[in-house]
């Protein structure tokens, strides 16, 4: 038997007299249609019952940083969009924007605008999926369709601006790749005309079915002093109730000049920071995304949308720099060590799905095997960020 | 609070664990605090039990290979206070061995496995150090600045 | 690269009357390959960010269901071809080539994306990445971009119809044992059936 | 400043409405992909399950004039006395397997337009295209169809079952070799079986495979057969996720058997018998609609609501599809099936639903009878008639009214399985044994008291 099957010991001896019938190690993934990736978890089970789970992870371990220390700085951007491939965007932008603290680079300000509605489009498009994907765990396959429906249209905004439909390197150090062509902005305020209805449709479908809220609610209860202690962040955290936003708390570029709510979980149809609390945060943050994408849009100034100071070749002064920003799973950081060469010293990405995924232990006992393919989903986290 | 304010603080509090307060005005980015290695355990400890700090939040836990020696970089954060800090314990390329926090803070868990799997600093407590990311039976430190890249895994080759 | 399906099969040139290209034989190799090709179920095998626009590809605008190929399946042995969409690591390549074999015959695979053809971005320090997910399984159709549009991936699919198209019906059986023992493949790492996690 | 390659030739002003309208269709008909079909015309698909009542009624009135013409069934003296069985029984073999095997053709491929078309796609569309055209009238340039034709993919499932069939056929090493083989047969069977009670037509009563006294009773003692077979095979394969899914099977099958039991039997008590012909006389031919047992009493609306969601539980169709759970257990008992013997396991899924919706249509919704009072009566008179015409044309109509009436209850099953999310176990046992099973006794209870209390039924009892 290869070492890597092994499982762990996870069993607790049994006692003597102990009448229970025999537990089982189950492998959900790396390869399963519901672990978003190649995530393995081997859980312990008794029948349907999870008496305990170990995750596994880094079968998608590919080396970002290793590689972000051996390339120039300008060309660590692209392989951040292969971190969290939903949220290329943001990636790109909490990249950037540590460097730029670092470096001390004043950006215009018609990129500042561009930034923050690309981020909150791409946003919408990261939860959207998640939304999609949730419903298909749950059984219905429906919502995922329709919701990439309606992720088509963000993917065609992007295309627009940058050509790809994914990992999109748009955002640079120091700025933008490129301008928005000039009806850009006029798709986008469309784009949000047409979207903000569709939530209600999305909740009429999935989130206050039935069914869907038995599934979901009372599962997989994350109390908020786990959620902290095991550095959960986003929607994770904020649907145990925790009140907790880096676009409110530490806001960057110009979120502290916009109006919008960070949405809680409050235990509507079930216990506080169960999967429909995480689930729901996710679906009200796409209503909020839109709020901040129509403000956002009535003062795009006219400009460039490159800082003059970025040049070809990077070089940072020697120092260091933890910076992080809001992403759609949660607090993306990045620490840069640099000793004013042009290739970093370190990059380390604090990415928040890996620590989300680290609570699924914790919040995963003694739920039936249907809940944990629930609470898997729930959690939201892409392998590609998590493994690096 | 503010980061010099929770500085002064654990200076005051640790003046013998704390090796040197970091950039010392010379470098660029945030400030930070170097600690002794065998200190780290207390220093953490404190600032997450104290009342008047409160880090509640292990934020980012970081394995740096600075070519000369190694380091285990901490973010601690504060959310009560508002305030971020970090802490660097240097350790020795030969043997770097820090104490866990796993009992502190849940989220070292799966950090300080990271660190070890690609820096290779032992986390003396951890409940099951062992590699995270890289396959089982991988073969060296890959962040390691004097990492060589293996020639074939498995039979699989790597340089083409 | 392996040779992706030889026009003509010099095994072919000296057969005996059953084996040879009859009208008959024609015919129900016709058929066949046309089953088989209206047909096409991949493996529900999403790797990396490849594996979102292989979701958009079954997704309703691009909907590859038009052409037969909608029922993604999740297990192995009820798929016909094998999307291997994302970066292969040396973690995940045992378990590539053990649902390869885990396929019934007969099987496809496209290498969809960069990292799978030839670890892409990855290729240089990319210590963990295998260089090329056909260093562990064969592939019949390499589908190039980072990640590939669903469009391309569409097309694809339309090659690997193409070669069903071609497909001789004894051919398949012959080349059976050369798939099966593929030079290259990465074994050492590969558990012992029995083991737990089937 | 250039655009890049994605950019969209745009032409109108800024911020005008009608700029946000074309700017929107743009969005979402690039040339290269298909067009946006939006949800507006799924409804149409029940007339799609049409097909299978006409080439069934077809099939029928093939099989009726035959046995008339050669006199099979008046055919006298002691060879016959032997043969006759023997040849209808081999007769009505084929006719359910043909019946199986069009009926799952169709209703795989209305499955996957049915979701389809929920989901804003298009569904099958290309297999099966037609290319070249037969002129009608060359002259005019009048063809028959379009020069290339792909009438809705409608050979998809014909490649998909061929393709099955032409794939390599694999039995795990470790598996339990013989169980694993004869799994899909038992299942199979199983369904097949309960065809026999299935009446496709039941004036001429020759159109019941089997018409047995206690048709009700066999009908839901064979229908758990097929849980037998996915049991079996859960167990043989050898791997967590087909005993899992075999688990689930057993656990969720054999308990739905108690509702499906009292809403049986309310039909039962209102019709005074268990054989499945008399069921359906009861419901007819007078006072068409309202004599059927659906609107007979409150009670037996409840008893057809019970067993239809509770039959949704048996052939382990969505919400409760848990034996089979894609997002949980991969493909769940059959996961290590392939090829043949996986496609026999789609087809036992397939004939199952079938079944049940058209015991339902039996027990429930009046059977043959079509709830148009004059064509009920020429259907009771046909039955005394000896002409052929009219014997086939009631054949027909007969097949027609229970198939499509099933077909009906089939696209239900269908919409509902790409409506809902899928139930956890405790909950799909929770809302048998706690809600279905006191609900199941109350309609028996009810039923019967409503029986004793209104004679006949209330369309005597009211209408005379």
């Amino acid at each position: 038997m290869s070492p890597e099957l092994q499982s762990p010991p996870l069993a607790q001896p049994r006692a003597p007299g102990d009448v229970r019938t025999e537990e089982m190690l189950l492998n959900i993934g790396p390869q399963h249609p519901s672990t978003h990736g190649v995530f393995r978890v081997v859980v312990q089970t008794d029948g349907e019952i999870v008496l305990d789970s170990e995750p596994h992870i880094g079968y998608l371990h590919r080396c970002f940083e290793k590689i972000a220390e051996s390339v120039d700085y300008l060309k660590v951007t692209p392989y951040t969009d292969r971190l969290d491939y939903l949220a290329s965007m943001c990636n790109n932008l909490g990249y950037c924007l540590t460097v730029e603290k670092l470096m001390g680079l004043q950006i215009p300000r018609r990129a500042t605008r561009l930034r923050m509605i690309v981020a909150e489009l791409n946003r919408v498009a990261s939860h959207l999926l998640a939304f999609g994907t949730y419903g298909m765990d749950s059984g219905a396959i429906t919502p995922f369709l329709h919701a990439f429906r309606d992720r088509e249209a963000i993917l065609k905004l992007f295309e627009i601006i940058c050509g790809q439909r994914l990992n999109y390197n748009y955002v640079r150090i120091g700025g933008l790749a490129e301008d928005a062509p000039p009806r850009w902005l006029d798709q986008v305020a469309a784009f949000v005309d047409f979207f903000e209805p569709k939530i209600d449709e999305y909740d009429a479908l999935l989130s206050y079915n039935g069914i869907f809220i038995k599934r979901a609610a009372n599962i997989g209860v994350l109390p908020a002093a786990t959620a902290i202690s095991w550095g959960c962040t986003g929607p994770v955290l904020r649907g145990s109730g925790v009140r907790r936003d880096i676009r409110k708390d530490e806001p960057y570029l110009e979120y502290d000049k916009v109006e919008f709510d960070v949405p809680i979980g409050r235990g509507e149809v079930g216990t506080l920071g169960d999967c429909w609390d995480r689930y729901m945060v996710r679906v009200r943050e796409m209503r909020e995304a839109c709020k901040i994408v129509r403000q956002v849009l009535k003062d795009v100034p006219e400009g460039p949308v490159m800082a003059p100071e970025a040049k070809k070749v990077l070089r940072p002064p020697k120092g260091e720099v933890y910076y992080r920003i809001e992403n759609p799973r949660g607090e993306l950081g990045f620490y840069v060590v640099s000793d004013g060469k042009d290739k970093a010293v370190r990059i380390k990405c604090r990415s928040p799905a890996f620590c989300n995924l680290s609570v699924l232990r914790e919040i995963a006992h003694g739920c039936m095997l249907a809940d944990m393919i629930m609470i898997i989903g729930s959690i939201d986290f892409v392998m590609g960020e998590v493994d690096r | 609070m503010t980061r010099a304010e929770a500085h002064a603080a654990i200076l005051a509090k640790f003046p013998d664990a704390i090796v040197r307060d970091g950039r010392e005005g010379k470098e660029a980015g945030d400030p930070y605090l170097v600690v002794k290695a065998e200190r780290l355990h207390d220093v953490v400890k404190w600032m997450k039990e104290d009342p008047g700090m409160r880090f509640e939040v292990l934020q980012c836990l970081s394995g740096v290979d600075y070519g000369k020696d190694l380091a285990s970089v901490y973010h601690l954060d504060s959310w009560t206070n508002k305030v971020t800090v970090c802490l660097r314990v240097e350790l020795p390329r030969e043997k770097p061995e820090v104490a866990s926090i796993t009992d502190l803070y849940g989220a070292a868990d799966w950090h300080e496995r990271e660190a070890y799997d690609l820096l290779g600093i032992t986390y003396t407590g951890h409940p099951k150090l062992v590699r995270i990311l890289c396959a089982e039976d991988w073969v060296g430190y890959p962040l390691r600045k004097d990492y060589v890249f293996p020639k074939e895994y498995h039979g699989i080759k790597n340089d083409l | 690269m392996p040779p992706t399906a030889p026009p003509v099969n010099p095994a072919n040139q000296n057969q005996d009357l059953l084996t040879k290209d009859t009208i008959l034989l024609t015919t129900v190799e016709d058929f066949v390959n046309w089953c088989r090709r209206s047909s096409v179920w991949p493996l529900t095998f999403g790797l990396a960010c490849c594996a979102i626009e292989m979701m958009a590809v079954g997704a309703t605008k691009f909907d590859i269901d038009r052409f037969g190929s909608g029922p993604f399946r999740g297990t192995p042995r009820q798929a016909d071809l094998m999307i291997v969409a994302g970066t292969v690591t040396h973690k995940m390549a045992p378990r590539v080539k053990r649902l390869y074999d885990q396929m019934a015959e007969p099987k496809y695979v496209i290498a969809m994306g960069a990292c799978t053809i030839g670890g892409g971005p990855y290729w240089k320090y990319g210590y963990h990445v295998v260089k090329g997910v056909d260093l562990v399984i064969p592939v019949d159709v390499h589908v190039v971009g980072c990640p590939p549009r669903p469009e391309a991936l569409l097309e694809g699919v339309f090659k690997i119809q193409d070669l069903m198209k071609r497909e001789k019906l004894l051919d398949r059986l012959r080349t059976y044992h050369k798939r099966e023992t593929y030079k290259g493949a990465g074994n050492a790492a590969m558990p012992a059936p029995g083991t737990p996690g089937r | 400043m250039t655009g890049p390659a994605g950019s969209l030739p745009l032409s109108t002003g800024r911020g005008s409405r009608e700029a946000t309208a074309i700017v929107y269709q743009e969005l979402l008909n690039p040339h290269h992909a298909q067009t946006y079909t939006g949800r507006a015309y799924w409804g149409l698909f029940p007339f799609a399950a049409l097909f299978v009542p006409v080439l069934t009624a077809g099939l029928f009135v093939a099989w009726e004039a035959v046995v008339h013409l050669t006199g099979l069934t008046r055919t006298t003296g002691e060879f016959w006395s032997v043969a006759r069985p023997l040849l209808l029984g081999l007769g009505w073999v084929h006719v359910i397997l043909i019946f199986i095997t069009i009926f799952s053709m169709y209703a795989v491929w209305m499955e996957r337009k049915v979701s389809a078309h929920m989901q804003c796609r298009t569904g099958p569309m290309e297999v099966g295209r037609i290319q070249g055209s037969i002129f009608l009238w060359k002259r005019f340039n009048f063809r028959l169809w379009p020069k290339s034709w792909s009438p809705h993919g409608w050979l998809q499932t014909l490649a998909d079952g061929l393709k099955l069939m032409a794939k390599e056929d694999l039995i795990p090493k470790d598996a339990d070799r013989w169980i694993f083989i004869l799994a899909p047969i038992v299942a199979f069977t199983g369904v097949f079986i309960s065809f026999l009670v299935i009446p496709f037509h039941g004036v001429l009563s020759s159109f019941i495979p089997a018409d047995l006294d206690t048709g009700v009773f066999f009908f839901a003692a064979v229908t758990s057969i097929e849980a037998i077979g996915v049991i079996m095979a859960g167990w043989a394969s050898n791997n967590k996720w087909a005993l899992f899914g075999a688990m689930r099977a057993a656990t969720q099958v054999v308990s739905y058997e108690l509702p499906i039991g009292l809403a049986f039997l309310t039909a039962v008590v209102a019709a005074g018998s268990l054989r499945v012909s008399d069921i359906v006389a009861a419901q007819g031919p007078d006072y068409g609609m309202l004599a059927w047992f659906v609107f007979r009493s409150p009670f037996l609306l409840l008893a057809f609501v019970i067993y239809f969601i509770s039959s949704l539980a048996e052939c382990k169709r969505a919400p409760f599809d848990l034996p089979e759970a894609e997002s949980e257990l991969i493909s769940g008992f059959h996961t290590e099936y392939s090829s043949m013997r996986f496609s026999i396991f789609f087809l036992a899924e397939y004939a199952a639903m079938y079944v049940v919706a058209a015991f339902a249509a039996v027990l429930f919704l009046g059977g043959w009878w079509t709830g148009i009072a004059p064509v009920d009566h020429f259907l009771a008179d046909a039955a005394k008639s000896d002409g052929l015409l009219p014997r086939l044309a009631a054949v027909g109509i007969g097949v027609f009214a229970v198939v499509g009436k099933s077909m009906i209850l089939v696209f239900f099953q269908m919409a509902a399985r790409w409506t809902y999310p899928r139930a956890r176990l405790d909950q799909v046992m929770y809302l048998c044994l706690k809600v279905f099973l006191p609900f199941g006794l109350l309609t028996l209870v009810g039923g019967t008291a409503w029986e004793l209390w209104l004679e006949g039924g209330w369309p005597k009892a009211l209408l005379g």
